[in-house]
């Protein structure tokens, strides 16, 4: 049994063919890149294992339970987390209450039990709160805890979006282009956070065009183009790889 | 060409940009790195004409253009390629080039300027009748880069280009910029990977919370030891500072 | 029934259906280029109305000038609504805007009434009152001056955005302010030509309207309702599908009232809304893609 | 000498639909009140004692008429209470002037705000009392007169407020008594002002007269639609027809049932009414030059000396004016000559009303005319 | 429901149960009435659309739902108030699933608008059913309240079972928003895709919280026909739709204290207006146009900056002079 398998996966938008024919699979406890050109159908790839997208054809399983066509909220309940390309922390909210949201799945009272106050919602409450302080200090935001979430400085968001995700303490977190619009200290750091990740128990799923990121820290590496898995292995084979270097890579690396 | 002096820039009370002075002469690329939130973006947007709060001067060819209209200085030839892309999402992809060239009145010219794009974007070809809100990411910075270039302007402003675009594509942007700067046009480039950027520019100034810190060509900076260590991501000391 | 009957209902429910999309088309036109619902929009109709009263009584002007003058100061009064009521605004939220615009709508009928009274007032007809025989029902002339004139205004809105890029800009202004400036485009006055004309296309409904129904400072509230209606049904974003749904809300209310019955007359245009949004949320004549990238 | 400190005012409390839909009757009523309690008061008030009338506005929504009775009975300690306008808000006023019992003076026209529950089997309120006439008497006065002319089939167009409901249930009840037959019940909304696919509709039906119940604009235009579409019926008009701003070109040859104030210049000096309505009609025109009078402004006349006289008669408190009220015999008012009794809280008969209609651009009384 | 909510609590029990004190006479009580009535619609207005972020252009519709339920079933059916008030409850329930399923799967506006015509449609209807409701005169003689046995007749008695109600309601709604349910509300309203990856069942949760603010403007219009005693259309029409939403408006979107005060002001408003006579109207529109132009976050929203703003002056004159 494969930790996140994904068989013969297809998503069409319109005439286009986003996801085609995707075969792969996830091993639990290391940390698997997925990279392929623009528009590849790396993105949609992720939302159709978060249940973002419904797929057209194909299935998705993970840790041997068919969640294919599962609503986004019940694959999040069963462990999987994720963060986005286009950053979507809710700007309304502060950055305490952001991280907050990410435990959601891991506490149960419903509208009626909290409306009356019945016993356990208190501490449910704290709980969540210590939780979601936990996450904070981790990523070294917890000074900024009561600010409004959209004031943050961009890099910050993308780290509050990672400690959201975290929060739910998935099985499985998927990182959508966490990089993007960091700096190559920034990065750097990233690497280390992302293995730290890897460390707390958590699997981890990548989605990056910064290959010196992707080849440092991943041990496997999918890569798609124009919908199709083209090749998969460890970074050195697929820096190697004809395919991948005319597709994507270009000749220098 | 673009002269920038003692630039300082509020976001109601808070100063982003704390005097910066840059000037920018003809037929040259110029590029501004520095971390996050060092006020790279707002000094575009400052240039742009997007900012209310300004004080200083941008002088462009020895006039003034502080406190012009965002679309006149359009008009007098500076583009902007933004951060964060904007595309206009529930447009499609050929009506995001054509509002690029919003100030042009030439259709035949326009529309060829079109078909240049989709040679050097064959992915933006592709999906020319899609929304752009449907574009992939990377799709949608090419579409940024293409649109700004649409109104053929004589400055071009490029906000992180390079963001979310697959190792060819950044090749291929990048060797659009040598090629536009070929073509006698001015770049002003914002860019996160300073190796790419110190590689294509002529000079380069470094910013660190809205002032300038450090200015010089692009080969004497790429030698700097703070460059090195700051921007080049050889060691890294400490996790995740302030 | 006859067939002159069904003529009749025809042109009954073209013309109120014109009127309807005429003011629908004045919501689509705002909201493509601010997205704001307008919902002072029939305030503007009625305006129209009441000021051709005074333009044509009271200071006694022949018509095609009372027409003039009244579009044109309902424009005026449409751009100073933005100048004072919208534009001084921060960092707006969607129903803010909404709600302003039905603060001003109120102000406008207060003033409406101040200036005019709590009486309907007419003006007469732009070519007498004696009805044409179309296939044996007989038709108002006023009837053909709302159809031409409407289908008029229609077609120049139609070449405008045919042959100039400023329908785009107006959904570009919509889509990113940011953007819009970017690429060169005059965003204040494309948001203020936005109202302008939306406000000219109402004062247009009202001094064609008023000479068949008369007009009276409450009059904009219903008609702004079904406008509403239309530019839903029409899909939020397509002219020609708008003005359709208006002509189609017009007719459908027309002959469910001559032939089924006259009661429920009031909720056939929102039960068409209702339908319409539950079965193809995005409007009859819009894709849905484009509706999932709008921000209201 | 020792001077007298001069009594309080004696309050009297009016409810109006001075803005709203109904704005056309309220605010005639409004001025009306506020003219008769200059009059009064310039006349040295009633046996010495000012009166002053408190308008309020319940913009026709019964909601703000329960706010202003309420402000009325309690805070201003009013001892009576004239209007309101519209018939929906007399109907939710009446039991709360029964419990409070302050007396109330309706200047709206359905009979059934009267009785609890509007049932008119049960004993009748003993607080509430009204001034129009009633929806029966316009009902059989229509009838009647189109039984005169032979028509028998007609069609009927109701306004969907409080007072075309009542009328649209005394036409479809009485129609048999008149041999009358019914050929197209038709409704429309308060705000409507397109009735021409319902006239369409009417004319397939080919009525011999039309018959439209409503206080709301749409009976203004009613007869310029008809003309649109060439339907040449008669149209009879209700009692809420009787304001002048309704008569146009188009109008011309309406027939409605009024009382006699709208046409005071058409009627005998010999009748009773003469001298009052025509003191009335100079009265309001001379204040409100800009105005014609209105039957609406006569109930407002109505209203206010009907409970004047019951205080002359049996004082200022507010059961001594219930029974005063009560106890009117031979008041000659506008809307008619009022003889109320335990049993009758209107007071008026059928006579009140005559044929009216539109000649040459003003109100004419039927029977001058021919 | 943190501490500082407790304290506005028992201050709002401390203002109910003196206010009688000073305004004794019964036409300013049933004016308040009036208010704690709309505040109850309020509440369960300003959960749906200030946190959850969905907009309901309707709420008159299910306001008349409970209204004509409990008129018509205590008038002529002889039920109990109590129990025509749950009757009512459940038909709202009902025809709030009935819009809400449909359109809550949606985004943003599309609520709106399925409500502005649901609210329409009940409006029209309610006229229009005449055999039902009686038609547009509607009736009278409805009966009061009663509660276990007591007919609460009074004006001094519904002003205290209003407000207690609104306060049980006040206390009920505070909790859920101080919950993890009203996180997820508020996280539905800051990105509804986020919200859902990250386990929040957004449907689920929208549909909850529309019914949950559809019942209460039912009980609210239940109580709204006992306290006129009477019941037609012209209470249900589109303007009471748009007054709800001017109250939570002018109160302060985001914050259930902002539709209370919201709900009182914009009930007394008129009262005092009157004094313009026919001119109200216009008064009316100015001081709302001025409200939503000036004020954007109501008037929760001044005070709060009202206060910040002395706080911060206080802080740096301490600072200044340790
Ligand atoms: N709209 C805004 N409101 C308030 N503060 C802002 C706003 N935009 C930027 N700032 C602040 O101004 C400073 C400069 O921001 P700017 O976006 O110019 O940085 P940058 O150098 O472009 O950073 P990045 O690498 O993240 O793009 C930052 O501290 C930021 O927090
Ligand atoms: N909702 C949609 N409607 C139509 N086409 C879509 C939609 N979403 C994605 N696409 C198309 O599917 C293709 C794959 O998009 P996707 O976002 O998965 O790419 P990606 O691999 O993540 O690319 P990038 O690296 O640029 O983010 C793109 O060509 C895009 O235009
Ligand atoms: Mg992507
Ligand atoms: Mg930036």
């Amino acid at each position: 049994m494969n930790f996140l398998e994904i068989k013969g996966l297809c998503r069409n938008f319109g005439g286009l063919r986003a996801v085609c024919d995707l075969n792969a699979h996830i091993e639990a406890g290391r940390i698997t890149a997925m990279i392929g050109p623009n528009g590849a159908g790396k993105t949609t790839a992720f939302n159709l294992v978060t249940g973002l997208l419904p797929v057209s054809t194909g299935k998705i399983f993970f840790q041997g339970k068919d969640i294919t066509g599962l609503p986004p909220h019940k694959i999040a309940f069963l462990g999987v987390a994720r963060t986005f390309q286009n950053i979507r922390i809710f700007s309304n909210m502060s950055v305490l209450e952001n991280v907050m949201v990410g435990v959601h799945t891991r506490s149960c009272k419903g509208m009626f039990s909290s409306a009356l106050r019945l016993p356990g919602v208190s501490s449910e409450e704290k709980f969540i709160r210590d939780e979601a302080f936990k996450y904070l200090e981790w990523m070294e935001l917890a000074h900024l805890a009561s600010m409004d979430a959209g004031n943050l400085p961009f890099g910050q968001q993308r780290i509050l979006e990672i400690a959201r995700a975290l929060a739910a303490k998935p099985k499985l977190i998927l990182l959508d282009e966490p990089a993007a619009g960091l700096n190559s200290q920034e990065t750097n750091k990233l690497s280390k956070l992302i293995r730290n990740i890897l460390e707390s128990g958590v699997t981890v799923f990548l989605v990056e065009h910064d290959m010196e990121l992707v080849m440092n820290i991943s041990h496997d590496i999918i890569v798609l183009n124009n919908g199709f898995l083209i090749t998969r292995g460890t970074p050195s084979e697929v820096q190697r790889n004809k395919d991948v270097i005319t597709a994507y890579l270009g000749e220098e690396h | 060409m673009l002269v920038i002096k003692n630039l300082e820039a509020y976001y109601d009370r808070i100063q982003a940009l704390k005097g910066i002075t840059i000037h920018i002469s003809k037929g040259e690329v110029v590029s501004l790195i520095g971390a996050n939130g060092a006020g790279k973006t707002t000094t575009l947007h400052a240039i742009s004409g997007l900012l209310k709060h300004i004080e200083g001067e941008i002088l462009l060819d020895g006039r003034s253009i502080k406190n012009t209209a965002p679309e006149k200085i359009v008009g007098m030839g500076i583009a902007q390629s933004p951060e964060g892309r904007h595309v206009f999402a529930p447009l499609d992809v050929l009506d995001n080039l054509r509002l690029g060239a919003y100030i042009r009145s030439d259709r035949q010219e326009t529309a060829r300027d079109i078909e240049w794009i989709f040679e050097l974007f064959p992915r933006l070809a592709e999906r020319r009748n899609n929304l752009a809100g449907t574009l992939s990411g990377g799709e949608q910075q090419m579409l940024a880069f293409g649109r700004a270039l649409m109104s053929r302007p004589k400055i071009l402003l490029l906000d992180e280009p390079s963001t979310g675009l697959a190792p060819l594509i950044i090749k291929e942007i990048y060797s659009v910029i040598e090629q536009i700067k070929r073509d006698g046009k001015t770049i002003l480039l914002v860019e996160q990977n300073a190796k790419l950027a110190l590689k294509v520019s002529d000079r380069a100034y470094v910013l660190e919370t809205g002032k300038v810190v450090l200015s010089g060509t692009s080969s004497e900076l790429v030698q700097s030891q703070d460059i090195q260590r700051a921007y080049l991501g050889s060691s890294v000391d400490g996790f995740l500072g302030k | 029934m006859g067939l002159d009957s069904y003529i009749q209902l025809f042109f009954s429910g073209i013309t109120i259906g014109s009127i309807y999309a005429m003011v629908a088309l004045g919501f689509l036109i705002i909201y493509s280029s601010t997205g704001i619902i307008n919902l002072a929009q029939g305030e503007f109709v009625m305006l129209g109305g009441l000021i051709a009263v005074t333009c044509h009584h009271t200071l006694h002007f022949p018509m095609p000038l009372t027409f003039l003058v009244t579009v044109l100061l309902v424009t005026v009064i449409g751009t100073l609504f933005e100048i004072t009521c919208i534009h001084p605004l921060k960092n707006p939220s969607v129903l803010g805007l909404i709600m302003i615009t039905i603060a001003a709508s109120i102000l406008m009928r207060g003033i409406a009434m101040f200036i005019w009274g709590k009486e309907e007032h007419g003006i007469p007809t732009f070519s007498g009152d004696k009805s044409v025989s179309v296939i044996g029902a007989s038709v108002p002339p006023q009837v053909f001056w709302i159809l031409g004139v409407i289908f008029t205004v229609l077609i120049i809105l139609f070449l405008i955005s045919k042959y100039t890029l400023i329908g785009k800009a107006m959904r570009a202004t919509a889509a990113d302010r940011t953007a819009a400036h970017l690429v060169g485009i005059n965003v204040r006055k494309i948001v203020l030509l936005s109202f302008a004309v939306s406000a000219g296309l109402g004062g247009v409904a009202g001094v064609v309207l008023t000479p068949m129904t008369l007009m009276s400072f409450d009059r904009g509230t219903p008609l702004a309702l079904k406008g509403f209606c239309a530019t839903v049904v029409g899909g939020l974003g397509n002219p020609a599908g708008t003005v359709i749904a208006g002509l189609l809300l017009g007719l459908i209310e027309s002959f469910v009232t001559g032939l089924v019955s006259s009661h429920y007359k009031d909720v056939i245009a929102l039960f068409i809304l209702i339908i319409v949004l539950f079965v193809k949320p995005s409007g009859l004549f819009s894709k849905s893609e484009e509706a999932k990238l709008k921000k209201f | 000498k020792k001077t007298e400190a001069p009594k309080p005012p004696i309050k009297i409390g009016a409810i109006f639909s001075v803005t709203g839909p109904a704005a056309k009757l309220g605010g005639p009523e409004k001025n009306t009140v506020l003219m008769i309690q200059d009059q009064i008061n310039a006349a040295g008030g009633i046996n010495g004692q000012m009166i002053e009338v408190i308008v309020e506005d319940d913009q026709g929504v019964e909601e703000n008429t329960i706010n202003a009775l309420q402000k009325l009975i309690h805070r201003d300690n009013v001892v009576a209470i004239i209007g309101p306008t519209r018939s929906g808000n007399g109907i939710a006023a009446a039991p709360i002037c029964e419990e409070a019992k302050v007396p109330l003076v309706s200047c709206a026209a359905t009979l059934v705000q009267l009785y609890p529950g509007k049932d008119i089997s049960k004993s009748m309120y003993r607080y509430v009392f009204k001034t129009p006439q009633n929806d029966s008497h316009c009902a059989r006065t229509i009838y009647a007169d189109c039984q005169k002319k032979g028509f028998t089939k007609v069609a009927l167009i109701t306004g969907t407020t409080a007072f075309g409901a009542a009328g649209r249930v005394e036409l479809q009840t009485r129609a048999s008594d008149f041999g009358i037959t019914i050929v197209a019940d038709e409704t429309y909304p308060a705000d409507a002002t397109d009735l021409t696919p319902i006239l369409t509709k009417i004319k397939s039906q080919n009525p011999q007269a039309l018959i439209n119940w409503s206080i709301v604009a749409a009976q203004g235009l009613i007869a310029g639609q008809m003309k649109q579409i060439d339907l040449n019926c008669q149209l009879y008009q209700s009692h809420g027809f009787g304001n002048p701003a309704y008569i146009t070109e188009a109008a011309e040859g309406v027939l409605f049932p009024a009382g006699r104030l709208l046409v005071v210049d058409d009627i005998d000096s010999s009748n009773k009414q003469y001298s009052v309505l025509k003191k009335f009609k100079n009265d309001y025109e001379t204040k409100f030059p800009d105005e014609e009078v209105s039957t609406f402004a006569g109930h407002g006349y109505d209203a206010l000396w009907l409970v004047v006289n019951a205080i002359k008669a049996n004082g200022a408190d507010r059961e001594s004016i219930r029974t005063g009220l009560e106890a009117t015999k031979n008041f000659v008012g506008t809307a008619g000559v009022f003889n109320m009794s335990p049993t009758d809280h209107c007071g008026l008969a059928d006579d009140a009303f005559a044929m009216v209609t539109v000649k040459g651009g003003s109100f004419r009384l039927v029977d001058a005319v021919q | 429901m943190g501490k500082n909510n407790y304290i506005k609590c028992a201050l709002f029990l401390i203002i109910i149960g003196f206010l009688p004190v000073f305004v004794s006479n019964q036409y300013y009580l049933s004016v308040l009435v009036f208010a704690g009535i709309y505040a109850i619609v309020a509440i369960g207005l300003s959960m749906l659309m200030g946190y959850a972020g969905q907009i309901s252009l309707g709420h008159a519709g299910f306001f008349a739902i409970g209204g004509y339920t409990s008129a018509i079933l205590t008038k002529f059916h002889n039920f109990h108030p109590l129990q025509a008030m749950i009757i009512g409850i459940v038909f709202t329930v009902f025809a709030a699933l009935l819009v809400g399923l449909p359109s809550l799967r949606l985004r943003g506006h599309y609520l709106a608008m399925a409500t502005l015509g649901f609210g329409e449609i009940i409006y029209v209807t309610s006229g229009a059913a005449t055999g039902l409701t009686e038609g547009p005169s509607g009736f009278s003689g409805v009966p009061s309240i009663a509660l276990a046995g007591f007919t609460i007749k009074s004006e001094l008695s519904k002003f205290y079972l209003v407000w207690l109600v609104a306060l049980i309601i006040m206390i009920l709604s505070l909790n859920i928003i101080h919950s993890r349910i009203g996180r997820a509300l508020r996280s539905i309203h800051g990105d509804e895709i986020a919200s859902n990856a990250m386990g929040v069942n957004v449907a689920k949760y929208k549909i909850q919280v529309f019914v949950y603010s559809a019942a209460l403007a039912s009980i609210a219009g239940s109580l709204y026909v006992h306290h006129m005693r009477f019941v037609s259309p012209t209470g249900f029409n589109l303007n009471k739709s748009i007054l709800f939403l001017i109250m939570i408006m002018s109160g302060g979107m985001g914050s259930l204290w902002g539709a209370v005060i919201g709900a009182a002001i914009f009930t007394l408003l008129p009262e005092f207006l009157g004094v313009f006579n026919d001119y109200d109207i216009l008064m009316y529109g100015a001081i709302l146009l001025g409200m939503m132009m000036f004020l954007p976050h109501g008037l929760t929203g001044l005070t709060t900056k009202i206060i910040q703003l002395v706080l911060s002056k206080w802080k740096t004159r301490t600072q200044n002079n340790p």
